[in-house]
């Protein structure tokens, strides 16, 4: 028995998990809080988790640079998750901050809500330090879980529940396809843990020819390319963006997504680095289409909020290219700009946060006439976002947008790289389009100054600062997103 | 020492600016502009007969002097430089001279006028850039000289800002200067082209033009000879500016103008830069006996042309228009068949007694112009219909007028005789002449003095038509006015002594004093009269016969303007067709209005509203709406339904497999 | 012997997945799968794994299936209603016919060349299933089975904030 | 002798079985369990998998697989009885508010 | 302080704009009056430039500052190097000279949101100081995006009725063409890379000239690069843009777009384009000569019937920058001084047009021709500037526009361009024919309209606004050496360079061309 125990402790390296670890305790945590906490407001736990947050992110910079593995290499905390997690508690921490606000406007002040996003965003934690696909998997599930129950946590709005629902059954559904992947993988090489894979498919070459392994491949990468929101699987976004209560699609944007791209990244590196010709050549078409799709229809869009979420499908296209690129810069650039798109898509969401009206429906086009006017400091900060999501500089999503492309055009993926400005050619005009309704246009109806919460509006300052930062001194960032390329 | 030549265009430079800026708001007094004006442009003529009779004492008869370096790149030096030698020192004294006289004529002229500063400040601008365009010593300072008179002339035929037509004018005028100067730089650039990179001589500086012109004979552009394109291409610029065929459709209506500035620039100097040029060029000219013979052909041409539509215009102001083209064909025709000294002299010539016309007119048109306004009428009061008979009236208008109507008919005693004479005797008797330009140019003669005549007649003679109303408040103008007409009248009269040809005995000291210019060319290129012609008794033949012709002409005139005034009604009845084409001046300006002026408008609306919006835009929109009805049409497959969704999820999942599968 | 027991077995499982999706009333499809589920069951014993077996029939037929027994029975679901948009039941058809050839392509050309383990079916006979599965959960695999708890908890906190009635 | 393609084919029908009845059936929780058939079809295959090459890892996946279906079905479920409280009605076709 | 020189002029309106930000909204006067102190600070500041002889002697770059702004190991470095020579010299000087100019001539025309107008100036003259200022490629990419977005907002927010086509436009497609520069530049940068020049260069362009990428390489990257620029310049048939910028734009907008914006294009050729390329530039020359040509005629046959004069301008504008695309791919000295020179004198007189219309405009609120008449009548001071700023537009010498067509054709006619320079020079005879038939219909004939009666003549601020552009026109037609001498040495070690290179291709070429045959005779 005690031997049991013995070897049971001897993997156990509490380091690896330390970040999530404190994640959850906080989450557990402020779940008993809440039982004695006021009715009516959160504004309690959102202290908490901020908290929460910013002692996960305290131990994380701490113990940048010293990767840690553990539990039989089921985890590694290496500056590649140190990395993503950043962007995961950044993500968190700005969505939670808005969120006081819109809940109580919203009608729903429960604080069962903080507890969620900590557990989501711990769940993206280990999608990102996994080394075993089951620590993905499970991590992928946690983080879907809390998100299924975010994304319809308005249980009055229909729109809401509708959102719930469809992301709910989408994602059990592309689950169903990447546990079959899964298993053929295990079944190809008899592991599942990512290394191991990695070294087998290498060792054996008969295998590449194997289709078993391109299936798992395969229906592999449809469970990321689905949380992605790459074309064809990117279908649920836009519903769920539009129906997901604000802050919740600010966090989903940016965190599960970025979430998404770590696993991928990892699973295809460690595994099917040998296979890197075959998929490489799959995610060319699936960017080129995902780019498309997201900025064309985005065109005809009149609800922001939705013509939001096409442009994060167009984004994970642009950062799939980082992917097709396969080669170090084109990596460390999907991470810089995760980070990137983290800072300008979430202030973008801050700013609808306090630009809706209770039921949001006037985040259309017509209901921001001459809102740069009305608001002036949102419209500026508004103004700002969307010229990053343009990828103009100095913004960061002009220096995410070159770091990618440099990666691309290095590994020669020319016409890639053209077809990619092409496409932010075709996305300016719509980003455009907001400015010239904020702007150009007169204040439809006659407006007072409305005060502004503080922690939105500080969420907001993050953001502009770190898109500011980002783009006028990325070389730090940059050199971090370099290191915690495997 | 010639190092001040600068002096003489500065002077009317000078007064320009000051009667410009200060003219308005702080003189006022109209007698003060009216001296600054004149006195300028007298100071200059006074330094303009320093340097003159400087360079008639004085061996070297060329001197260039530079102020100042005006663009330096790499190869290309120009500089603001000057250059006098006989040609020049000639101009300087007519521009100067007949443009003081001008500039006195106009104090009483344009008295009372509220542009008057305007007037004065334009008049000396202009005789500043004719200064600069004789005494450059390169082709681009005479170019900026070239192309200012052009301005002047654009100003100060839109003097009358008020009126539409002037306006319309002064268009046209600079439009076709600057068609011509079209021509102008592009000889320029060939020559300056051929020369460096041919010759590595880069220059465009005249005197090494003339002394380096040898070089090009061998060249060729476009299988011709560079010279003859070159010098095609400058007589092209010469055309414009002094109105020749087919150019020469503003200069009558450049009579919108005051009437100082007809005398001035329209009769006596501006026009006659384009013989000055080629005459300062005439090396290059001369290298070329196919420009020549053009030359020659086109001033011909226009002789006769202009002269038939002097006969039947009524606008006395339009028929000394008319004669001016006229007798600038005959400079022409001496250009081209390299009697360049017979072209200036009859240039002088010219430059007095039609100056002496134009001013006399001017006279009239100021007294008919009281008249009528103190009758309050409307009538025309340049209409020659509306004169006649006013000899008693403007005495000494009437002599004058008469005199240069004698000199330009050129009757024997007279200026013009002598270089309207020698003109013809070279396009007989020079090696480049011909025939062909004789007879012409004779015709053209006795049509000159025919119309000139009939202008004459109409003007002062017969009973007066003038309204009765206004008929007694016809008065002689003032002394400012009619000094000026007494001295061109006197200078028209003896101008012509400084060329009496050998053949009566004369010395023809114009011709020695213009020597060094032409004399190189002539000699080096065999320009001279024909071997046979020398003391050829022919020569007095045919001076008597242009002398029978003028007499003719205006025997026929006082014939049909004096005997019997009802006659030309009868003609005009039975040449009804013909007389309507002379009348509208052979539709010319139609013609050109049609072909050039309406097409080059389709054209523009074509390319703005056709291609611009239309194809243009139409593709930019058009890409537009195609990507915005792709997005509309995308965005309906985002059905909302859940199960398409899926679907499209499998299928993809299929697709991705198949690829694979391919691979 | 053993061949006839696995095609009868896959034949029942095969049938009552079909009812799955094709019966009108949602009661009878969760019959259905739980008649599958028996059917796995059966084949993981067959597989030596009857720990697993066991488990599938008390977490699937006996927890999951319940609930959405339950759950039919709260919403008294009876007879859905007859489509009201065209699913393109046919493309739905091609597509998962398609899937099924995909797979049964690389079934086919595939071969399964793991490396084998050490997990004979005679250490499972004498060691026993359960104890193996335990050993393995809580050594190799201990921090999933953390994680899953944590997943547990997240899905009853959700069920709870989302089904309860008022705050 | 029964080898592991027979099982996995068998899932592979399964598989196959559960997409085709989550395309076409419009009761959400029929879909829902028709998505469990496909996680069986793929617990089938893990473990078929696992006894084949004889170790252990596929089986305590399906232990995994079983306990998110657990999760995800209590989650759905919740889900859904919010979405019917709202619409009266489960039927997918009914969740189309959001949509271009 | 002159080794940061460059930095200070640079940075100093952002310092500015951002002191505006936090003034009161309402205090209109004191914002334009920061505005134009800090404009004004810059130009003094950026008068050393124009007395340092250095310029006359040396062809290197001046006032040069480098620091390391971005490094990643082995992915890629950018620097912030910046510096002038005798090429962006003048642009720099007419930047800083034209921005007080615009600041005082919009004293009345910007009614609302006064504060928001100045600050996006103030913007757009850091963007485009740093534009010409930029040496490193990257760096230059970043200040030509950034001029773009106070554009738009200019356009956009003060613009005319149609304004938000017109901004969107414009927005549109100057970005399209930039990003494809974009792929080009880094293309260019992982060559270098590859080829061995030193790491720390970045994006140098210094080292980037020693480049010899293969020809048909060069044409794709030259395409790249010709496309963003040609839009900029504009050139036909990539113009459309610009009149519709043109009309709906504010005065302050149009003078800054034609004064400067404009000439991003032309400079991008001379400083970018063709040296990088030279190769490239050879086989494009009679293409680009060819579009250059048709857009001179071109633009004065539609400038010459517009009935918007603003328009009319704007139309103008692409026949005038057709000249000095002519003058940069005659590839001579004569020719690129003369379109160098064309590309000051288009910014002075094009926008001491745009500022006349301005005055009209404000006077009448119409810009259509037919409104007005006789007007030379009723505002004397007035008609005389208009006068003087038409016919240096029209190049009469004496002003600045002779200087540079004259040269400009002299260096087209030296060139292979010849029959290009015949056709262009018809362009001198249209300029007069739009120009004065629209000066007639303005300014002369009689006051038909009315409302045209009273108009004031010029106020003594309107009259400060002109005289220095005035000074210019006849400074630069009289005494032109002033400007050239300093950037004739800058300008013919650029033609030296390029003209060597290509010689070296053709040779090259001959060398392939000789030894096939010789192969093909054994």
């Amino acid at each position: 028995m005690e031997n049991l125990v013995q070897i049971a402790l001897q993997n156990v390296n509490m380091a690896a998990i330390l970040p999530s670890l404190i994640l959850t305790c906080f989450g557990m945590g402020l779940l008993l809080i809440n039982v004695f906490l006021p009715r009516g407001t959160t504004r309690h736990a959102v202290w908490i988790s901020l908290i929460g947050i910013v002692v996960t992110g305290f131990f994380i910079v701490t113990a940048w640079g010293q990767p840690q593995y553990g539990f039989n290499d089921a985890v590694a905390m290496d500056n590649f998750a140190a990395f993503f997690s950043i962007i995961f508690l950044f993500a968190a921490g700005l969505s939670i901050l808005m969120s006081d606000e819109y809940l109580t406007r919203e009608g729903y002040p429960v604080s069962e809500y903080y507890p969620m996003v900590l557990f989501a965003t711990a769940g993206a934690m280990w999608m990102a330090s996994g080394t075993d696909m089951m620590t993905i998997f499970l991590g992928l599930e946690v983080m879907s879980v809390a998100l299924y129950v975010l994304a319809g946590f308005f249980r009055g709005q229909i729109r809401s529940n509708e959102a719930g629902l469809k992301y709910f059954l989408l994602g059990a559904f592309s689950t169903g396809f990447l546990l079959y992947g899964m298993a053929l993988i295990y079944g190809v090489t008899g592991s599942t843990k990512l290394t191991e894979i990695g070294i087998y498919l290498n060792a054996h070459g008969a295998l590449l020819e194997n289709p078993m392994t391109l299936a798992g491949l395969i229906l592999l990468s449809i469970g990321f390319l689905f949380k992605i929101a790459a074309a064809p699987f990117h279908m649920w976004t836009p519903d769920v963006y539009e129906g997901a209560p604000t802050p919740i699609t600010a966090f989903m944007s940016a965190g599960p997504k970025a979430a998404a791209f770590a696993a991928f990244l990892r699973i295809m590196e460690y595994c099917f680095f040998s296979l890197k010709p075959e998929w490489t050549a799959i995610l060319w078409v699936l960017a080129v289409l995902t780019m498309i799709v997201g900025n064309v229809i985005a065109i005809s869009q009149t609800n922001i909020k939705r013509m939001l979420a096409y442009s994060s499908i167009a984004h994970a296209g642009y950062a799939l290219i980082g992917m097709v690129a396969a080669n170090e810069i084109g990596y460390s650039g999907i991470l810089f700009y995760m980070l990137a798109y983290t800072f300008m898509n979430v202030g973008a969401f801050a700013v609808l946060v306090l630009a809706g009206k209770k039921g949001e429906d006037n985040l259309t086009l017509e209901g921001f006439s001459g809102f740069g006017y009305k608001r002036p400091f949102l419209g500026v900060a508004l103004a700002i976002f969307l010229f990053s999501l343009m990828g103009l500089p100095p913004t960061a999503g002009f220096a995410g947008k070159f770091y990618i492309f440099a990666g691309a055009i290095k590994a020669g993926y020319i016409w890639l790289a053209v077809i990619g400005v092409l496409n932010s050619a075709v996305s300016l005009y719509y980003y455009l389009r907001v400015m010239v309704y904020m702007y150009f246009r007169d204040p439809a109806e006659d407006y007072a100054w409305v005060s502004m919460p503080a922690t939105v509006v500080i969420s907001i300052v993050i953001a502009i600062i770190g898109v500011f930062y980002l783009g006028i001194i990325p070389g730090d960032v940059m050199e971090y997103a370099k290191l915690a390329i495997f | 020492m010639y190092d001040k030549l600068w002096l003489i265009p500065f002077f009317p430079l000078l007064g320009s600016i000051i009667n410009g800026l200060l003219g308005k708001r702080f003189i006022k007094n109209e007698k003060v502009i009216g001296a600054i004006g004149t006195g300028a442009v007298f100071l200059s003529f006074l330094v303009s007969c320093k340097y003159f009779f400087q360079l008639l004492g004085d061996s070297v008869k060329t001197h260039e002097s530079v102020v100042a370096s005006w663009m330096s790149v790499g190869n290309l030096q120009v500089d603001w430089g000057f250059l006098l030698d006989p040609l020049s020192a000639l101009m300087i004294m007519v521009v100067c001279g007949v443009g003081s006289l001008i500039h006195l004529y106009s104090i009483g002229y344009m008295h009372g006028d509220e542009g008057y500063y305007r007037f004065f400040s334009y008049l000396n601008l202009f005789v500043f850039s004719m200064l600069m365009l004789v005494l450059g010593n390169n082709a681009l300072v005479m170019f900026v000289g070239w192309e200012g008179v052009g301005l002047c002339s654009y100003l100060l035929i839109g003097f009358y800002i008020e009126k539409q037509s002037a306006g319309d004018a002064a268009k046209k005028a600079f439009v076709m200067n600057r068609v011509g100067d079209f021509g102008f730089l592009l000889g320029l650039f060939t020559i300056f082209w051929t020369f460096g990179s041919k010759h590595g001589v880069w220059t465009i500086n005249f005197v090494e033009i003339s002394e380096q012109a040898h070089l090009l004979s061998g060249d060729t552009v476009l299988g011709l000879g560079v010279t003859t394109v070159a010098t095609l291409c400058f007589f092209l610029g010469a055309t414009g500016k002094s109105a020749q065929l087919p150019l020469y459709t503003w200069l009558p209506d450049a009579m919108e103008g005051p009437t100082p500035v007809s005398a001035l620039i329209h009769a006596a100097t501006m026009v006659t830069a384009g013989v000055y040029m080629i005459g300062r060029m005439n090396v290059l000219f001369a290298m070329s006996p196919t420009t020549m013979a053009v030359v020659a052909m086109v001033g011909a041409l226009t002789a006769i042309f202009a002269a038939s539509i002097g006969f039947a215009q009524n606008d006395i102001k339009r028929v000394l228009a008319y004669s001016t083209v006229s007798q600038l064909g005959f400079m022409f025709m001496a250009m081209g068949v390299g009697a360049f000294t017979a072209g200036v002299f009859h240039l002088m010539t010219h430059a007095f007694f039609k100056a002496c016309l134009f001013l006399g007119s001017g006279s009239v048109i100021h007294a008919m112009h009281h008249a009528l306004h103190h009758a309050h009428l409307d009538d025309d009061p340049q209409d020659m219909r509306n004169m006649g008979g006013l000899r008693k009236k403007l005495p000494v208008t009437h002599i004058t007028f008469a005199v240069s109507c004698l000199a330009i008919a050129g009757i024997p005693g007279l200026s013009g005789f002598f270089s309207k004479d020698e003109i013809l005797w070279y396009t007989f008797a020079s090696t480049r002449g011909m025939l062909i330009v004789w007879i012409i140019g004779a015709i053209a003669a006795a049509m000159t003095a025919f119309y000139m005549f009939r202008c004459l007649y109409m003007t002062f003679y017969g009973q007066q038509k003038t309204d009765p109303k206004a008929k007694d408040h016809v008065h002689e103008s003032p002394w400012v006015i009619t000094l000026p007409l007494v001295v061109l009248a006197f200078l028209a009269t003896v101008g012509g002594y400084v060329g009496v040809p050998e053949a009566l005995g004369g010395h023809n000291q114009i011709h020695h004093f213009m020597e060094p210019v032409f004399g190189h060319a002539q000699e080096v290129y065999h320009i001279a009269v024909k071997e046979a012609m020398h003391h050829n008794p022919i020569e007095y033949v045919l001076m008597a016969l242009s002398v029978v012709l003028a007499l003719i002409g205006i025997g026929v005139a006082s014939v049909m303007y004096m005997k019997n005034p009802d006659l030309p009604a009868k003609f005009t009845a039975k040449f009804a067709k013909l007389h309507r084409w002379v009348f509208n001046k052979w539709y010319v300006d139609e013609a050109y209005d049609a072909l050039f002026v309406e097409t080059t408008k389709k054209l523009g609306i074509f390319c703005w509203r056709g291609f611009d919006v239309k194809v243009i835009d139409g593709i930019v929109n058009g890409l537009a709406r195609v990507v915005g009805a792709c997005s509309s049409a995308l965005r309906h497959t985002q059905t909302g339904l859940f199960q398409n969704y899926a679907l499209t999820m499998v299928l993809g999942t299929v697709v991705m497999v198949a690829i694979f599968i391919l691979n | 012997m053993e061949i006839i027991l696995f095609y009868l077995v896959a034949l029942v499982a095969v049938i009552s997945g079909y009812l799955v999706i094709r019966c009108k009333s949602p009661v009878n499809s969760a019959l259905g799968l739980v008649n599958t589920f028996f059917c796995l069951a059966i084949y993981y014993v067959m597989l030596h794994a009857p720990f697993m077996a066991a488990i599938q029939i008390m977490v699937y037929a006996g927890a999951i299936m319940v609930l959405i027994l339950f759950v039919i029975m709260l919403l008294n679901l009876g007879t859905e209603a007859r489509q009201r948009y065209t699913h393109g039941v046919v493309w739905s058809a091609i597509a998962s016919l398609l899937v099924l050839v995909n797979v049964v392509y690389f079934l086919k050309r595939g071969r399964v060349t793991g490396a084998e383990g050490d997990i004979t079916p005679f250490k499972i006979e004498t060691l026993g299933h359960t104890e193996l599965i335990g050993k393995t959960m809580f050594t190799e695999f201990l921090l999933p089975f953390e994680i899953a708890s944590i997943l547990l908890l997240v899905a009853i906190v959700g069920a709870v904030v989302l089904a309860k009635r008022e705050v | 002798m029964i080898s592991v393609y027979h099982y996995m084919s068998v899932a592979a029908i399964l598989f196959a079985m559960g997409t085709y009845g989550v395309l076409t059936r419009r009761n959400a929780i029929v879909i829902f369990m028709c998505i469990e058939l496909m996680l069986n079809s793929v617990n089938l295959t893990f473990i078929s998998l696992s006894s084949y090459l004889q170790n252990m890892d596929g089986q305590i996946f399906v232990f995994f697989v079983m306990a998110v279906a657990a999760a995800e079905a209590a989650v759905g479920l919740a889900l859904m009885i919010a979405f019917y409280r709202n619409r009266d009605s489960i039927d997918v076709d009914d969740v189309n508010m959001l949509k271009w | 302080m002159t080794d940061h020189l460059l930095s200070i002029i640079t940075y100093f309106p952002l310092v500015g704009m951002l002191v505006e930000l936090f003034l009161p909204r309402e205090a209109d006067r004191l914002i334009k009056s920061v505005t134009l102190v800090v404009t004004l600070i810059v130009f003094l500041a950026s008068l050393p430039l124009a007395f340092d002889d250095v310029f006359i002697n040396s062809a290197a770059m001046q006032y040069t500052e480098f620091a390391n702004w971005i490094s990643i190991g082995q992915y890629f470095q950018m620097n912030y190097f910046v510096g002038v020579d005798g090429i962006s010299l003048w642009l720099v000087l007419l930047t800083t000279f034209i921005m007080p100019v615009t600041v005082l001539s919009t004293w009345h025309a910007v009614d609302r949101n006064t504060k928001g107008f100045m600050a996006l100036l103030l913007l757009l003259e850091t963007g485009m100081l740093g534009a010409f200022i930029a040496l490193d490629l990257f760096l230059f990419y970043v200040f030509w995006e950034l001029m773009l977005v106070p554009m738009y907002f200019m356009i956009g927010i003060w613009g005319g009725k149609n304004r938000v086509y017109a901004a969107i436009k414009f927005f549109l497609f100057t970005a399209v063409g930039s990003l494809l520069m974009l792929v080009a530049i880094i293309y260019v940068y992982y060559f270098s890379v590859q080829s061995g020049i030193p790491f720390d260069n970045g994006f140098g362009i210094t080292h980037f000239y020693q480049l010899d990428i293969p020809a048909h390489v060069q044409a794709w990257l030259f395409a790249a690069f010709a496309l963003s620029f040609a839009i900029k310049v504009p050139m036909f048939p990539v113009h459309t843009w610009l009149p519709d910028a043109h009309t709906e734009a504010p005065t302050a907008g149009s003078v800054i777009l034609a004064a400067i914006l404009l000439k991003m294009g032309t400079y991008g050729y001379v400083r970018f384009a063709i040296p990088l390329f030279p190769v490239a530039t050879m086989q494009f020359t009679p293409f680009l000569a060819f579009l250059a040509v048709i857009g001179i005629i071109y633009g004065a046959l539609v400038a010459m019937m517009q009935d918007d004069v603003k328009k009319l301008v704007a139309y103008s504008s692409v026949s005038h920058l057709g000249f000095v695309m002519l003058g940069v791919f005659a590839m001579n000295l004569q020719g690129l001084s003369g379109g160098m020179i064309q590309m000051i004198n288009h910014g002075i007189s094009t926008g001491a047009l745009f500022l006349i219309v301005g005055f009209i405009y404000e006077r009448r609120h119409t810009r259509l021709i037919v409104d007005f008449g006789g007007l030379s009548k009723v505002m004397p001071v007035f008609a005389t500037i208009f006068m003087i700023v038409t016919f240096s537009s029209i190049g009469l010498p004496g002003t600045n526009g002779f200087v540079g067509e004259f040269l400009i054709l002299v260096g087209a006619f030296e060139s292979e361009l010849r029959t290009f320079a015949v056709f262009a020079t018809t362009g001198v005879i249209l300029a007069a024919v739009y120009m004065l038939w629209m000066f007639q219909r303005v300014m002369m004939g009689k006051v038909t309209n009315p409302k045209n009666e009273k108009l004031k003549d010029l106020s003594a601020r309107e009259v400060v606004v002109m005289l220095p552009l005035i000074l210019f026109i006849f400074w630069i037609g009289l005494y032109p050496n002033t400007f050239l001498e300093k950037m004739n040495p800058a300008l013919d070690n650029l033609v030296s360079q390029v003209k060597g290179k290509q010689q070296v291709a053709l040779m090259a070429e001959d060398l392939d061309q000789s030894v096939t045959k010789v192969i093909i005779n054994e």
